[in-house]
């Protein structure tokens, strides 16, 4: 009994840790999305809180809790309240099955934790469709829930948004299953190691440099999709400013929002943690080994290698940011058509070209 | 069916009755009196598995019965020459298979063929009721379609039962030699009764009978009085009798008192007719009561009045209902009333008229007299009292009948009823003189028929009387084991049917 | 420990899936299928089945309910429940059935199967996705062709079905 | 790693059937509206290849190849069932082209569809696993429910469309859970390992009585006995003529295949349960079905009940079989069901055909009082709806009265006079509502109201079909020994 | 180690519950979902039986439960859709064209 | 589509050229936003402010109460009550002058119809108030807006062009009026 407390007890602490890491970082980001696209915009961005406006976020956030909560007229209470919390919960689960840095395993009072990751299961990356998935109800629900037309027709938009993207991701992936040949994140990632080359991105084998199983355009179709899935610009359909109000939350407020909100950058995060574990390496240098190896701290290395995935996840989430700066927003039949038409045949020929690749030069 | 002009349409089915009737003749001649087999017998494997063989035969009770078939035949033919005005074609066509499934039940020899033969009648005869027929057709062609159909579908299950009890054959004959439990009799016969009392119709299934005659076409009325009438009784002799002798014998009493209630019956009811077809139809019921009296009395002169009596009611009836129907042409009604006093307009056409309902009275000298005195005689060695009364069905035929005839022929026309009527022309003489010349000689001289039944009868008596106990054992061994059977055990029989 | 996890996952399922029957919202009744469905991948997970209990998800919950709720909204069907008028008999009907499918199976338990005898290669440690990928593209590669064959139909299908303007080609 | 080339062999007619309809389908956009006539030829043309490569594909009679690790099975039942729905499907193809132009409906996927549902239907005519039979059976029914609402501006045939998919998904649920069970009895789906199961198990087990209870319901829906009958009705109103067609047709006989197949092979050790069981439900479908379908004022529905009854006769057959004393005493009654599908599907093929052919013009062709005079207007119309409906009535010569013929025969072999007699009393009744239809062609005059005599809608293939489908039933009807052995031999390949 | 028998009696309950809900509701959407009740009681049979038998045979069959469940939803969502277009309702009573 | 044009679609070019431009702007460019209560922009010259009255250098009213300014308004902003300046029969002057600025659009034509340019636009914009009945201004209010905005006051109408305002600086010739 002591012996599961205990792994009750680090995996309490392991969940802690990684929940403040994110939302820390979603804190980041509603300021960083501030400041990026101001100043690609050749704007400031906030500037009042604290110096250069870096307290922002907090301020944000304090406004936020103390506002009124408002339920509108007719609406659904009980699925009011729940949608974003669903929303909420269900962008930082997902994280559990993230290797942060190396699959290190950890011998306390003869039990082993591995503490860059929460839970290493041979399903992680279903795991990860499995709950993004879900991530379209909270959105349907508080859209169906607000009883307000702009809410619901955000909802509906993003129901259809979020299956039809959902395909490609899955899609997407497959190549990178096909290559490593495991579910587990982490496996995958370890099968990444070894210098960019071998990342699945550039899909050289273990033993040469030529991209034989190169997945750029799974990459290409992921990201893409992984844009869709999150409601982002420019497939920020659901919430549509100049046609829908706000799109699905137009009639949340409060903590709520704030739920919304930052569920949106959690998954933000998500997306990007996936995408660099599954085609970036992830915690891996884009050189063999490490620069701490090689001058004799072995037992540092993990600084390294967390540096590094940190890295290409806010790589990816700068990427987010440019986005969202640069392009315009799809029209919905548009957003349809690129996903059915476009996504999802260049997702399938992928799989078959890389099926055909890894059954003749295997790995 | 356009390419076919109605001419030509009539004249194709007057050509191939005839030719029916000029093929068929000869038999009557070929025929063999002396013997009690089957003859010009046909023997084709049909279906191998179970073994259903096309075989065909003749013997003295079909050869008279097929006889009078082809030979009423043209007579419909002629008769229907003006008198069907619409979709001619189909008529004739209709005509023509009906010939062919009546003649195919008269002379079958398996089961199955039989039994495809006297199903296979029905749609023709209900569209020629149906299509060609009167004012109420519809009702009655419905009625005669599902009565004989009801009544039909359980013949086949005892026809199958048969087949399992009776040594894995169709063959009739064969079947006809098969012993049976007495209690698997008793349902069999229960089942063939529902078919063939039907189709008689013996008393409480005849209902169908008057509207179906009367709402028939005047070939229709023929074709059903003469032959399909006779079907059900050929049925009870060529089946019931020979293969369930026990059932048969059992169920005497029952048939014979259905027999008299329905000469009775018929012929009260042809009293209270205003319409001549009804009336005629109602004197159908109580003929053939008369038959299935002398059938079921079980003796040969019950028997062999019966056979005869179906070939004279085939006879008489049918220029009866020819009668009607060439009134009917020139008149538009059947009715008592509308055709009163013909005898003067109409000389020969009454004179004919009378000697068809003396005929039918069974007045001594014409082919009735002849068959109800046989089925009389055979009854009365019977029971006395069942032959009295249904002496009384020959006097209430008389009254009837004559009653028709005084009014018809001999009334007195009202005036403005009475139009110069056209006296019958060659083709209407054609169709009754031939009826004519066979009541007077059936009438007066029997014999060559008589004659030619005989040995047939005689054997179907013989057959009933042998000794037949009711055997647990199954005289399957030796037929030819079919591809269908699953195994030689017999089927176990506890109480003949499960 | 395996008998409360097996017990708490039994009680939400056979509570919501009476929920999902009985609610007169059609929203709730999804939504107490969507929970059936996250128990049920529990109960998959308790069972070794973890790949399932994951497809059971993205299948069941992610796309399935998702296109439920999709259309009720749509449809926007908040009120119009009614049960049918023989509910208490079918009620009665349904009752009786699971005393008896209970009693049953209860009564007879379960004797060891002669399953040792099939020829399906007995697997140990079922679970495995690669023992059920193996499976899937070897043994039942038929059926899972055919499966792609009904995918396929289901897809034509619905188009054909929901399309506005597809009868309009037909000049 | 095989490639599974012999399989690949043994399912060659199959693959052929679906990448047709894959081409059809993928043709069609390209298709002009004018020249889609082309891809039901095109269809027709794979299913005669495929014809020719099922009587290629078995040599001996007894022979049984397996293929894809035991889950299909390429034998003389199958090549039954086979050639039947070939014949089908092909006459259902040529009968559809006039009907879905004249209903403004005439779409090339429609080609497709009935394609894909004949390949479902294939596979559970050859399937020897539950799971697998399953299957198609699912591929065959959803086709099926698209095909029924495709006629999308008509509510009612959306409406058939919906009553049918609720129906088909909530059987093929309880279907299912069936297998399940037997799964967890045997170990596996495989009918022949089911059956050895069930041979040790021994039958008096509850769970197996359960799930054949189960595996019951679910083929009784799809074979609309009563009391699952329910859909049958409606569904065959309100689809598209040419789809009830087809599915009164080809999907119940591909349904009777499988379920012959899985309660024979798979369940062969119940028999003395299932037998009662089915017993019970012939019975009851006989009286209800054609109680029911007397008072019908539409063909359709008219035909719908009648479908259902001719369920209930070939249930007489498949009841006689479980009598018989060993598998092999059931080969007659089994082979009668056979016969019995066999005709039953080219009679009412034909029967729709007349009604799909009336649909032009103004006149709707589905109310009886549509045919009223039609012998007058339409006679080889009329005649041919004449012999369908004798048929159908079970009338000799017609191919109708042999169907019957031997089914009875099994039943009264099987012990069930009784049986017979009590069906062919209801066959009695069945000839009043089928007569009704003659009765009205023939012996009502066209209603004076009613302008224009219609053109029918029809072509020069589906009047040749028709006339070789009336051709057929008679010619059955004289000659049915080819038939006969040909369903004699297949059956003896169920084991 | 959960018995067998367990797993049978809450799949029954879920089947016969989905039974229920089919006969008894009239809206065709909880009509749906009370089969996907059904086949979600197979499901479990299914699972339960692998684990049991240690064949993953049963797995796999839940493979094709689900891909029938997705194809089916997918018919049945389009047809109710066209419905609603035509009739404005998916209450099953309300379906008065086609008697019962 | 052309070839190129293909090739660029599948390359995503045209977005690459996007990101590009956001990029470069996110680098080389400064921000142009002005912290705008701790920083204001220049104003231009013609800059078309609140609205004021004017008066000579001795104090007086420039107003006349000629009511052209409020025939001249599109927003009916201006309500002119004038009357004769006691005791000279021939002299009129604005007795009562009210200017509702919320409906102003601040087009200056009651400017440039002043005959005696007695109205001028101030350089003030912050004028946000919590009560908008506070915008609703009488003479004395504009009279002591103009005075602050303009504390040199003209002397005389010399150069004034017939139809312009003195502070035009469309006109530039014409001398620039210190801030």
């Amino acid at each position: 009994m002591t012996e599961l407390s205990l792994r009750l007890a680090v995996s309490f602490v392991q969940i802690l840790a990684e929940v403040s890491l994110v939302m820390l970082t979603v804190a980041i980001m509603t300021l960083a999305e501030r400041k990026v696209l101001g100043w690609m915009q050749d704007r400031m961005g906030p500037m009042e809180v604290g110096p250069y406006g870096i307290l922002q976020p907090l301020a944000d956030g304090v406004k936020l809790f103390f506002k009124e909560d408002i339920v509108p007229a007719g609406a659904n209470k009980a699925m009011f309240a729940l949608a974003p919390m669903l929303t909420m919960v269900v962008s930082l689960i997902g994280f559990a099955v993230i290797p942060f840095g190396p699959d290190i395993t950890l011998n306390i009072h003869g039990l082993t934790i591995k503490p860059f990751v929460i839970a290493d299961i041979n399903i992680g990356i279903l795991y990860i469709l499995a709950i993004a998935s879900i991530g379209a109800y909270g959105i349907i629900l508080g859209g169906w829930s607000s009883n307000s037309k702009y809410s619901l027709l955000g909802g509906l938009r993003s129901a259809a948004q979020v299956i039809s993207y959902e395909l490609n991701v899955g899609l997407a992936i497959v190549g990178v299953l096909l290559l490593s040949g495991s579910l587990s994140l982490v496996e995958i990632t370890e099968a990444q190691s070894g210098g960019f080359w071998h990342w699945f991105i550039w899909g050289a084998r273990p033993d040469g440099f030529f991209p034989i199983h190169t997945q750029i355009f799974a990459f290409v179709v992921f990201l893409i999709s992984g844009v869709a899935e999150t409601n982002r610009i420019t497939f920020d359909l659901p919430e549509a400013e100049s046609e829908l109000v706000a799109g699905f939350f137009t009639e949340y407020s409060g903590m709520k929002f704030a739920f919304f909100v930052s569920a949106e950058y959690a998954s933000m995060v998500l997306v990007s943690c996936v995408a660099a574990s599954l085609f970036l390496g992830g915690w891996n240098a884009p050189y063999p080994g490490t620069i701490f190896e090689y001058i004799g701290l072995e037992q540092l290395a993990w600084i390294e290698h967390i540096v590094w995935f940190a890295g290409k996840v806010y790589f990816f989430l700068f990427v987010f940011i440019w986005l969202r700066a640069t392009l315009p927003r799809l029209r919905y039949d548009q957003l349809m058509r690129f996903g059915w038409k476009v996504l999802l045949p260049i997702a399938l020929a992928n799989i078959i070209i890389t099926a055909i690749t890894v059954y003749l030069f295997p790995r | 069916m356009s390419f076919v002009t109605e001419s030509t349409a009539r004249w194709i089915a007057l050509v191939a009755t005839l030719a029916d009737l000029c093929v068929a003749l000869p038999l009557w001649w070929l025929f063999d009196p002396q013997t009690s087999q089957m003859q010009f017998t046909e023997h084709v494997a049909w279906i191998t598995s179970p073994p259903i063989y096309y075989s065909l035969g003749l013997d003295g009770i079909s050869l008279p019965l097929v006889l009078m078939t082809v030979g009423i035949m043209p007579l419909c033919v002629l008769a229907s020459w003006n008198a069907v005005t619409t979709r001619v074609q189909g008529f004739m066509a209709m005509v023509l298979v009906m010939e062919t499934t009546m003649v195919g039940v008269f002379v079958a020899l398996d089961f199955v063929l039989f039994y495809v033969f006297w199903e296979a009648m029905l749609i023709p005869m209900y569209l020629l009721i149906g299509v060609w027929g009167g004012a109420n057709r519809l009702y009655a062609a419905i009625k005669f379609f599902l009565y004989t159909l009801a009544g039909s579908m359980l013949l086949l299950v005892a026809i199958l039962v048969l087949y399992y009890y009776g040594g894995h054959t169709f063959d009739i004959l064969a079947l006809s030699q098969g012993t049976y439990p007495a209690s698997l009799q008793t349902w069999i016969f229960l089942a063939f009764f529902a078919a063939f009392a039907v189709k008689v119709p013996m008393f409480p299934f005849h209902t169908w009978l008057p509207d179906a005659h009367v709402e028939a076409p005047t070939a229709g009325s023929v074709i059903l009085a003469s032959i399909l009438l006779k079907m059900g009784a050929y049925g009870f002799l060529r089946f019931s009798l020979p293969m369930l002798p026990d059932a048969s014998r059992m169920f005497t009493p029952v048939m014979v008192v259905l027999s008299i209630i329905a000469i009775i019956y018929g012929a009260y009811m042809a009293l209270a007719q205003v319409d001549l077809k009804k009336l005629i139809a109602y004197s159908s019921v109580s003929h053939m009561g008369f038959v299935t009296l002398g059938l079921f009395v079980l003796n040969q002169q019950g028997i062999e009045g019966a056979v005869l009596q179906m070939v004279n009611h085939g006879i008489t009836t049918g220029g009866l209902f020819l009668c009607v129907g060439i009134i009917y042409e020139r008149t538009h009604s059947r009715l008592i009333a509308d055709n009163v006093g013909l005898a003067s307009p109409m000389p020969q056409y009454a004179t004919l008229l009378v000697i068809f309902a003396l005929s039918s009275l069974g007045l001594p000298g014409t082919n009735s007299f002849v068959g109800e005195f046989l089925v009389l005689v055979g009854t009365f060695s019977w029971s006395k009292i069942a032959t009295a009364v249904a002496s009384l069905g020959i006097i209430l035929a008389a009254t009837y009948l004559l009653w028709m005839v005084q009014r018809v022929v001999f009334g007195v026309p009202t005036p403005h009823h009475l139009p110069k009527l056209r006296d019958l022309n060659p083709r209407e003489l054609a169709t009754l003189v031939p009826l004519v010349l066979l009541i007077f000689w059936i009438g007066l001289y029997p014999n060559p028929l008589m004659s030619r039944m005989h040995q047939s009868v005689t054997n179907t008596i013989a057959s009933m009387s042998r000794e037949k106990v009711a055997p647990t054992a199954h005289p399957s061994a030796g037929v030819i084991t079919p591809l269908l059977v699953d195994s030689e055990e017999p089927l176990e029989i506890q109480g003949g049917s499960r | 420990m395996e008998q409360v996890f097996f017990f708490y996952f039994a009680v939400v399922i056979a509570a919501t899936s009476v929920l999902v029957v009985a609610l007169r919202n059609p929203i709730y009744s999804t939504l107490a299928l969507l929970i059936m469905f996250f128990h049920v991948a529990g109960l998959y997970v308790t069972l070794h089945a973890e790949f399932l209990a994951a497809v059971q998800i993205i299948v069941y919950a992610g796309a399935i309910l998702v296109l439920y709720l999709f259309v009720v909204m749509l449809l926007n069907l908040k009120q119009d429940v009614r049960y049918h008028r023989q509910w208490p008999m079918a009620a009665a009907v349904g009752v009786i059935l699971v005393i008896e499918a209970v009693v049953l199976t209860a009564m007879k338990g379960w004797t060891t199967p002669a399953v040792a005898a099939g020829t399906e290669t007995a697997i140990a440690g079922a679970g495995n996705t690669e023992a059920i990928g193996d499976v899937l593209y070897t043994t039942y590669l038929f059926p899972f062709e055919v499966a792609s064959v009904i995918l396929l139909v289901a897809m034509i299908g619905a188009i054909i079905l929901a399309k506005k303007d597809i009868g309009e080609r037909e000049a | 790693m095989s490639l599974y080339g012999t399989d690949l062999l043994a399912l060659l007619p199959e693959l052929i059937i679906v990448s047709t309809a894959c081409l059809v389908i993928a043709l069609d956009p390209i298709t002009p509206a004018s020249r889609r006539d082309l891809l039901a030829w095109l269809s027709v043309g794979a299913l005669a290849l495929c014809l020719g490569l099922t009587g290629l594909q078995i040599s001996g009679e007894n022979v049984r190849v397996s293929a894809f690790s035991d889950l299909v099975a390429i034998d003389a039942y199958a090549r039954f069932w086979k050639v039947l729905l070939y014949g089908v499907t092909g006459i259902t193809i040529v009968l559809s082209l006039p009907y879905l132009k004249a209903e403004r409906i005439h779409l090339g996927e429609y080609y497709g569809f009935i394609l894909l549902a004949l390949s479902g239907m294939l596979v559970m005519v050859s399937a020897v696993d539950l799971l697998t039979i399953y299957l198609g059976t699912e591929l065959m029914s959803i086709s099926l429910y698209v095909m029924a609402g495709l006629n999308r501006s008509k509510p009612r045939s959306l409406e058939a469309s919906a009553k049918y998919f609720v129906l088909g998904a909530f059987s093929s649920g309880i279907l299912l859970y069936g297998i399940s069970l037997l799964y967890g009895l045997a170990g596996s789906t495989k009918l022949a390992l089911i059956a050895g199961a069930i041979g040790t198990r021994g039958t008096d087990d509850p769970l197996v009585l359960i799930a054949t209870i189960l595996i019951a319901v679910g083929f009784g829906f799809k074979l609309a006995a009563v009391p699952f009958h329910m859909w049958t009705p409606d569904v065959y109103e309100g689809a598209p003529t040419s789809v009830t067609a087809f599915m009164a047709v080809a999907a119940k006989a591909a349904s009777f295949a499988a379920f012959i197949r899985v309660f024979v092979e798979g369940l062969g050790g119940l028999k003395a349960d299932w037998s009662i069981m089915f017993l019970l439900i012939s019975i009851v479908t006989l009286l209800l079905g054609n109680v029911v379908a007397i008072v019908q004022t539409n063909i359709k529905r008219m035909l719908a009940y009648s479908s259902i009854v001719h369920a209930g006769y070939a249930l007489i057959g498949f009841v006689a079989a479980g009598r018989g004393d060993s598998l092999s005493g059931g080969a007659p009654g089994l082979a009668s069901v056979m016969m019995y599908l066999a005709i039953y599907s080219f009679m009412t093929l034909g029967a729709f055909a007349v009604i799909g052919m009336l649909r032009k013009g103004g006149v709707e062709g589905e109310e009886i009082e549509d045919f009223t005079g039609l012998a007058k207007r339409q006679p080889v119309a009329a005649f041919f709806m004449l012999i369908f409906m004798a048929s159908l009535a079970g009338i000799p010569p017609t191919a109708g009265f042999i169907a019957k013929f031997y089914v009875f025969m099994a039943a009264v072999d099987a012990g069930m006079a009784w049986l017979a007699a009590l069906a062919l009393i209801f066959a009695a009744v069945s000839a009043y509502y089928y007569m009704r239809v003659v009765m009205v062609m023939y012996m009502r005059d066209p209603n004076p109201s009613s302008i224009a005599p219609p053109r029918l809608a029809t072509s020069p293939a589906l009047s040749f079909v028709l006339a070789c489908a009336v051709a057929g039933v008679i010619l059955f009807g004289l000659f049915p020994n080819p038939l006969v052995s040909f369903a004699l031999q297949s059956v003896l390949t169920l084991k | 180690m959960i018995p067998l028998s367990y797993y049978l009696i809450l799949s029954g309950i879920m089947f016969l519950t989905g039974v229920i809900g089919v006969l008894l509701r009239r809206n065709i959407i909880i009509i749906l979902l009370s089969v996907e009740l059904m086949l979600n009681a197979t499901n479990i049979n299914f699972v339960a039986f692998s684990q049991y038998f240690h064949n993953v045979a049963g797995q796999v069959f839940v493979f094709f439960t689900l891909t029938v469940a997705a194809a089916e939803v997918a018919v049945g969502l389009a047809i109710i859709i066209a419905l609603y277009r035509a009739k404005s309702t998916i209450n099953i009573d309300e379906f008065q064209l086609l008697k019962w | 589509m052309t070839f190129k044009a293909w090739i660029k679609t599948i390359t995503f070019y045209e977005l690459a050229v996007g990101m590009k431009a956001t990029m470069s702007h996110l680098l080389h460019y400064k921000p142009i936003t002005m912290q705008y209560p701790h920083e204001k922009r220049i104003l231009p010259d013609n800059y078309r402010g609140m609205l004021s009255l004017l008066r000579y250098d001795d104090g007086t009213e420039k107003c006349v109460g000629c009511d052209l300014c409020e025939a001249a308004c599109p927003s009916r902003v201006i309500r002119v009550v004038s009357a004769e300046v006691p005791g000279e029969p021939t002299k009129r002057y604005a007795k009562e002058y009210y200017m509702d600025m919320t409906r102003c659009l601040f087009c200056g034509l009651c400017v440039d119809a002043c005959p005696v340019d007695a109205l001028g636009m101030t350089r003030e914009y912050e004028w946000s108030v919590y009560d908008k009945r506070q915008l609703h201004l009488n003479k004395e209010q504009l009279l002591a807006i103009g005075d602050r905005s303009f504390p040199v006051r003209e002397k005389q109408l010399e150069l004034q062009h017939p139809n312009v305002a003195f502070f035009n600086v469309a006109f530039k010739h014409l001398p620039q009026k210190p801030d």
